[in-house]
């Protein structure tokens, strides 16, 4: 029962440069929802500052989105979205640049 | 409307006749590109390469905002401007290079920056809206104004070796703000973090495809229906490309929502505060 | 190589700092790709695009090859020339709009069409291939030609609504024989069937970015490993884009595995034989 | 037990403009291999000269390759594969234009 997570808009640069990784769910512990993935996701980030730029409020921070199996996080149920074994998350940051 | 055009000059049949030949375009689909008028806004990295495709392409009107000048430094990812026009307003020097590319279409040209003052008289004027720009504010202003006067808005970025392109506010489909209610406490731009010439290129030259296919459906020649969707592209990535399902319009959004509040009178009269609506104030080092 | 240069200009300095200040690049990749040379086979659809991002980022020399000249009929989609450029070779059109982009670029033009008289010689000058062409015949001779010369090749094609990009010939990666060992029966074109722009402008520009990927990886900058990949477009299609993992060299090509007989002697002593390898005669109807 | 099989590079002009068609695996009888799938999709073509642009020599004509999964054909077994639930099929002719 394992996941993918895959980081993009430069989220990368908080998990120290990695682009992706495979989880067990187990590691979740009991509740394996999106809220539980992000709050782990979150304790990986050591440094407050740069913590702040993953995770705010109990929930990713403004500008984050949250994808599942190419879907929009909102299509499904957001942070309470159970993952299931297989499933591909990608955490995205918007870009401004052009 | 009015001022529909009906017919193509010889010229014009033999300069569009390889997309013509395409049966989902023909003659009907020539004539609704040329009925068709587009707003740039953002002359550089992304509206380069979409004002180059869409002036090709036959699109009758095109719109040039930027208040910005040809800078060298910026040439290897703003691929129609030059070396010799460096200190020309990036509207005009593209508008010389456009002309020459296609003397049929009709351009026009705002050398002025986005703002709330001047933005929604002159989107009204056209018919779909690109964002080319590079700050998060321009992006919320250029949303939020798109809402108010009804118009579907293509929008690239672009950072690094990524790009993302979504077509915010057509059919059911989210605004920026649907998407993302709120700012973000940190921006980086091309000049701090670096930017890939091809990188922007391919995403601007997508804009100018979603133009030419919203185009095409906004006049009924397209009748594929529209599902809401976000392209994110990383140049390192296997595989390189995501495309995305992304949420239908809101009800909770403040600028589309049936209780929206960021209205033009409330952007207008209240300067102050709609800013910190379109950038949060860093709570931490812009050193993402 | 003795050529190699090791220094930029304080005007390269600057022009090239926004690609530069990406810890991926940095000095040692902008040296890495001024000391790279490039030959673009076609200016057309995939070449200008492509051309113009490959200038724009400094790489060093670009040999520019193609027999045709500007026609207003095909600005649609060869977007770096212009309408007063009509009649005039496409590489000399192409070198005076790229060496004002960025003079700093050392541009060669090839006011002919790719052969097997002249190819091998030419191919040979150059450290990356690409082949923006628009048919069978001399796809197969350029990968017949990078095979012999052992020069990667990066290919891209389109129709209609489609593309198609890949790299061939590089590390254990395929040649195009080996992922298509004999012609197809059905041929179309551009002319016949239609394209549309941004779709050929997009593969193009992405060329241009596998350009920049591969001229960094073959001097030791990007140290990713490269693993033998096809892309394919679709406009209409979602998801839009597929990366596909592809075979490797295959033991049975007949143009790179170790019983090849598509050598450039006989490419050179048996020109009936050779287009029979490079074009079938069509058995149906080419309407494919 | 069904597939999902997508045509490009022009060939669902061959298909009666289908883009792509879900199949029951039970619809290719005993052998559920790709060249079961091949012949399968090969009836369905009328046309004598159409089929030929499909089929030839008891195979996909050249210029086409089948991917499955995203993979190339060529790192499975090919005509041997033997098909499963789920799989994607891509049958793509490859373009020469420019
Ligand atoms: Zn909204
Ligand atoms: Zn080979």
């Amino acid at each position: 029962m394992a996941i993918k997570v895959e980081l993009l808009g430069g989220l990368d640069m908080l998990f120290r440069k990695q682009k992706e990784l495979s989880l067990e769910l187990a590691e979740l512990g009991e509740v394996k929802t999106l809220r539980s993935l992000i709050h782990f996701m979150a304790e990986k980030i050591e440094s407050p500052t740069q913590k702040e730029l993953f995770y705010l409020d109990g929930t990713v921070r403004p500008g984050i989105i949250v994808l599942v199996n190419d879907q929009d996080w909102e299509l499904l149920d957001k942070e309470d979205y159970n993952l299931e074994d297989k499933d591909q998350v990608v955490f995205v940051s918007t870009l401004h640049g052009g | 409307s009015d001022n529909e055009q009906e017919q193509l000059s010889h010229e014009e049949y033999a300069r569009y006749g390889r997309q013509m030949i395409l049966p989902e375009i023909g003659l009907p689909g020539q004539l609704a590109l040329k009925n068709s008028s587009v707003l740039i806004i953002g002359v550089g990295g992304l509206g380069c390469p979409a004002a180059q495709y869409i002036a090709a392409a036959g699109i009758g009107t095109i719109g040039l905002l930027d208040g910005d000048v040809v800078d060298k430094n910026n040439l290897h990812r703003q691929v129609i401007h030059s070396t010799s026009k460096e200190g020309m307003p990036k509207a005009l020097s593209a508008k010389q290079f456009l002309q020459d590319l296609n003397p049929h279409a009709k351009i026009n040209t705002y050398v002025e920056y986005a703002s709330p003052q001047n933005l929604f008289e002159i989107v009204a004027a056209y018919d779909i809206i690109l964002d080319c720009t590079d700050n998060q504010f321009t992006r919320y202003l250029i949303s939020d104004v798109c809402v108010w006067n009804e118009k579907p808005l293509i929008s690239a970025s672009a950072l690094q070796f990524e790009g993302q392109l979504c077509v915010y506010n057509y059919c059911n489909g989210p605004c920026y703000r649907c998407m993302f209610p709120n700012p973000a406490p940190v921006v980086t731009s091309c000049a701090k973090s670096g930017i890939l010439g091809p990188v922007v290129g391919t995403m601007g030259t997508m804009q100018a495809l979603e133009t030419i296919k919203l185009a095409l459906s906004m006049k009924g020649i397209n009748k594929e229906p529209f599902i809401p969707f976000i392209l994110l592209f990383h140049a390192f990535r296997f595989p390189q490309w995501k495309h995305i399902r992304i949420r239908s319009r809101q009800q909770s959004c403040e600028s589309c929502g049936p209780h929206k509040v960021l209205t033009r009178s409330f952007i207008e009269s209240s300067p102050s505060e709609y800013v910190t609506r379109c950038d949060a104030t860093p709570k931490a080092a812009k050193s993402l």
